[in-house]
Parts: C-alpha cells; structure tokens; sequence
C-alpha cells in the first residue's frame, strides 16, 4: 500500500481526487494539505510515499518551489504534480525541480491514475494529452 | 499654467501609468480565471464523474449531486460578480443611470456605508465614451471615498440641464488637501486619470474638498442634441 | 516634427483612444463571462438538477451525466482561452521570451502560419513594464500580420545586445505604406499606442514595410544593470 499526500488549495478538489485514490487498491490517502508550508510540514513528518500537488496555491509560494524544497531534502519521496498549466516551461521546470510526473487536470481521470502506477514503479510519466516541443 | 513640453511629458507619463495599470487589471482577471472559476468548474467535472462511473445507491447520490449543485452555484456566482466588476452589461444595456444604482447597491451591501443616488436624467443622448467615463468616476469616487475618506454617507447626483449634464459624488468623510494632490505624482493614479479623461472629451472635472469637510467630485459634460446614440438592448 | 501644441493635443487624443480601447475589451470580457461562461455553467447546473430530481434509468443517467461532463470541459477550455489571451501567467511566472514562445505555438496551432521564435535572450534584467510592452508588441504585431498581411510566414526575434535588446516581429505578407498610415489616424490604435508605450519606457519603436515586400516591426529598449526584477515562481 502506497501513503499518498495530495496537496491543492481547493478543499473541493482535494476530496474529490481522494475519492479516486481511495477507491484504488494500492493507494490509500493519508493527508491533505492547501499550501506550501504545509505541503512540507506534512512531508517532514514521514509515511509519504507520494505527493500530488497542484502548482498555484495562492497565497503562498509556488508549487513549483514547494516540489524543489522537498525534493532536495526528501528525494525518496515521489512527486506528481496535477495542474491547470499546460505551458511547457510549467512542464521542464517540475521535473527539473524533482517531480516524476506531470498530469493536466483537464485531462480523464485515467491520466492521474496511470501516473500513479508509473511513478509507484519507479517510472516518470508525462500527461499523454501534453504536446511537447523538443 | 504647465508649459506644453512639461504637459507632453506628463501626458506620456500618464499614458505609461494607464497601461500599467491595465496590465495589472489584467492580471488579476486572468489569475481570478485561472486559480478560481477553472478550478471550480474541474471540482464539478470531478464529481459528474463519480456520478458516472460508480454505483451508487440513492442517498449517495442525492449527496454528490448536492455538492456538484452547491458547487457550480459558487462558480457562477463568481463569474458573474467578476462580470459585473469588469463591466457591468446594464450600463450598455439600460445606460448611465441604470448601471449607476447598480453600483450604488452593490457597494452599499459589501460596505455597510449608505450610497444615495439622487436623479434620473436622461443620459440616452451621451456617447458611450462619456456614458463610461461618468460610470468610471462614480466608480473611482465612491472608491476613494470608501478607501480614504471613513464617511458614513455618500450621495451622486445626476442631473441633466439644458445644455449639459452634471455628475457630483458628495462624502462627508475627512476630506483632504485637493492642491497638494493636484498634477500628477506618479504613485495614485485615480483622480488624474479621470481628469484627463473628462478633458479629453470636452468635459470639466473639479474637485472641492478640505480636512474635515468631506468632499466633492464635479463633472459636467455639455450635452450635443446630434450625439442620439443606437443603444443595444434596451 | 510637431509642435509642442500639437503633440500635447495628439496625446490627449491618443489617451482618449486607449481608455476607449479598454472599455472596448473589458465589455468583451465581461459579455464572454456573462454570455459564455455563466451559461455554460448554468447548463451544467441544470443538468446536475435533472440527475438529482427525476427517475431516471441508469441508461438516462448515463447520458445526461456525459451531457453535463462535456458541457463542463467546454467551459473549461474555454475559461483558460480566456485567461490565456488576457494576460497568460507564463509571463509573470517564466518571462517574456517563454510567453512569447507559447504564443508563437498557440497561434500557429490556431492560424496554421507558421510562427519561428528565435533568440534565448536574457530578459531577467527588464522591468515588469518593458517585458508587458515587448509581449504586447509581439501579441500586436503578429495580430496585425495575420489580420492583413496573408503571410506564409512570421519570425519573432528577440536578440540581447551588448546595452540593449531588440525585439522584431517580420512577416513575409502583402507589406503596406507605412507613411498613409503614420501618426494617428483615429480608427487603428494597434501600432501608435504601441509606439507610445515603447517611447514612454525610453524605448525605440520603428516599422519598416512597403507593398509587396513584407512588414518587420523592430523595437529596441536600453538595459540598465541595476534594474534586476525578482522573478515570482521561477
Ligand atoms: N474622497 C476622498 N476623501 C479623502 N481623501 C481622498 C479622497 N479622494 C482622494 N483622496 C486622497 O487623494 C489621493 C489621490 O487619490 P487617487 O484616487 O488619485 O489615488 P489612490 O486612491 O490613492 O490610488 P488609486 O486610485 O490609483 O488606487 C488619495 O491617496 C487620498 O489621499
Ligand atoms: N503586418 C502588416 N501587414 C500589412 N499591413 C499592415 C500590417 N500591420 C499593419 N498594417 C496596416 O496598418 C494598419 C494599422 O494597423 P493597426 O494595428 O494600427 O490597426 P488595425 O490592426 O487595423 O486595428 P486595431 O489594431 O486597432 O485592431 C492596418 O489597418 C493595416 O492596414
Ligand atoms: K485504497
Ligand atoms: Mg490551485
Ligand atoms: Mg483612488
Ligand atoms: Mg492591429
């Protein structure tokens, strides 16, 4: 069983991706959290093995620096982010920040759960809905 | 009097503040957009797909439907109190006065202070450019005198006369030192924008105003009898 | 040159047309919020209250569930368009060079022209103003090529000089003359508030173009070292 932190700072958005993830067999939800601060303070506490998270949680800072404070100091920890951006520089900075997997949130539900999979293997996983310019 | 290089100047100093503060207008638009109402509408998507894919017994899904309901009721909402904030339709669909009211009631409800508007003057022979800048003023005006002024009320007059209309936004809150805000000082742009976008139009703007004794924006704008103007819906 | 008189009149005029400009496009953006999207949304909710209040067969739930989930990504394809074109937040987030690269793709997607970005210019050390100005101008510019010019094909480049940086936008069109065109002719505002905003942050704007022979628009601002703006969410 993998202890999946999903982090977005829309209470309604959080519950329904962890219906989803609960539903799954080898995922269960174990924390939730709306901002960066908290995202890490969660993370620091142990258990996690996989963290989605959203990129704009106003007010605070940038999920794309969230992902690179955890990354830096929890590297065994995995890393989706679910956003609205599809902006390639949105894309090659997460993953140059640490994240394994990028999924759109306009995409099926199938997207995040294949990320899931992926990244529960040890592999990275790009939305098949992203276009991506060399 | 300025000299005309000192008034060039200004005017293009001017114009670059006005830009700027487009931009950042447009900024928080496409940020309210993003971070909110997409979010919002992808919470719904989220749950109609629950509603699809699973089985469900009645009670459950009265309860998910309930929140997808309670959901988009927020989003639109939102959408249409950022519709009104950016423009209000009912000032291109019943005009000045309409839209004025409109105002008036909406930041009477957000800030408890009292917002009286007094006239009906028929406003249907202004151009849409004078009609927008008298809705931008009251705007501005009832604005800072919420922001600055601590007035416990406001009054806007509208009052048409033979040959020109007049817009007064009256507070009686603390006033202040009009001639040491006057000209342009490169940091609140408010009342030199407005000013300028009343000259620009052959209209006169004034303002009277002294600490303790509230204050009082005055329009006018001569009123051409040619000027009949097509109005949408109304 | 004009005199003094003269420009202080043109500016007038110009700043008059600016604020029209952007009533113009916050009355489209407040009629997409109102017209487009609370409709969409509305339709969702009517839907969601059809699912919650009628006996409906699982067949029936199926498809006005899909009904509903289709209406609702409509809607938020269209919301993040919206947001895209009124200030897209790569901007503030990546700067200039990475939104003008995710314009170029949009709009060769949109237009099937084919749109080259060329140059990894440095922008960090712009002001806020420029980067908005320089977007706006590429925004403006290819707008204008593929609006009048039926071009194959448009190259922006953005090039880091030694004191300064240029930007030019060259489409290989129908050109025009640029001399019937010059000053302010009153209906287009495109290319002379740009003009304006580029001179009023120091800049230099020119238009090289006859017919037959494409168009390159070319602006150039000076870099000041000091000027190191902090870049949000890079
Ligand atoms: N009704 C008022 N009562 C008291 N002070 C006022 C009033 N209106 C304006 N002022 C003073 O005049 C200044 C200039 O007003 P202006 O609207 O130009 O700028 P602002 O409101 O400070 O900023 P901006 O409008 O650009 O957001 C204000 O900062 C305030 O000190
Ligand atoms: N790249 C171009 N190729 C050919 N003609 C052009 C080009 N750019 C501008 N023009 C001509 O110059 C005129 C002025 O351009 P400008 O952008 O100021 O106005 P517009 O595009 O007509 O209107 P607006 O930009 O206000 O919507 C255009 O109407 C067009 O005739
Ligand atoms: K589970
Ligand atoms: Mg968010
Ligand atoms: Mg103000
Ligand atoms: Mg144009």
């Amino acid at each position: 069983m993998y202890n999946v932190l999903i982090a977005d700072d829309h209470a309604i958005v959080r519950s329904g991706i962890a219906y989803l993830i609960d539903k799954q067999p080898t995922f269960q939800v174990v924390g939730q959290t709306a901002n960066g601060t908290d995202t890490y303070m969660r993370v620091e506490q142990g258990d996690i093995d996989i963290l989605i998270m959203d990129l704009s949680m106003p007010p605070g800072e940038s999920g794309l620096i969230t992902a690179q404070r955890i990354h830096e100091h929890y590297p065994l920890v995995r890393m989706i982010i679910l956003s609205m951006h599809e902006e390639q520089e949105y894309i090659n900075k997460a993953i140059h920040n640490g994240a394994m997997s990028y999924v759109l949130k306009s995409s099926p539900d199938s997207e995040i759960l294949r990320a899931l999979t992926q990244v529960s293997n040890g592999e990275n996983y790009i939305d098949e809905n992203i276009t991506l310019t060399k | 009097t300025l000299d005309r290089a000192t008034q060039v100047a200004q005017q293009r100093m001017l114009n670059q503040y006005v830009n700027r503060a487009y931009e950042d207008e447009r900024k928080r638009i496409s940020q309210d957009l993003h971070d909110s109402i997409a979010q919002g509408v992808y919470s719904a998507i989220m749950g109609v797909r629950r509603l699809k894919s699973e089985q469900l017994d009645e009670p459950e899904r009265q309860q998910v439907s309930t929140m997808i309901e309670t959901q988009l009721d927020d989003t639109l909402r939102e959408v249409k109190e950022m519709a009104l904030d950016i423009r209000p339709s009912v000032l291109d669909s019943f005009g000045l006065v309409a839209a004025i009211r409109a105002l008036a009631k909406r930041l009477t409800e957000n800030s408890g202070v009292i917002i009286d508007v007094i006239g009906k003057a028929d406003t249907s022979g202004l151009t849409t450019d004078v009609q927008s800048v008298l809705y931008r003023i009251t705007q501005e005006a009832i604005n800072n005198a919420l922001k600055h002024a601590n007035p416990t009320e406001i009054t806007v007059m509208l009052v048409a006369h033979a040959h020109y209309i007049s817009l007064e936004v009256i507070d009686n809150g603390c006033g202040f030192d009009f001639q040491a805000h006057r000209g342009f000082n490169g940091h609140s742009l408010g009342l030199m924008n407005m000013s300028e976008r009343v000259k620009a139009l052959n209209g006169s703007f004034m303002i009277d105003s002294a600490p303790g004794q509230g204050t009082t924006v005055t329009v006018k704008f001569p009123v051409i009898e040619i000027n009949h103007q097509v109005n949408g819906e109304s």
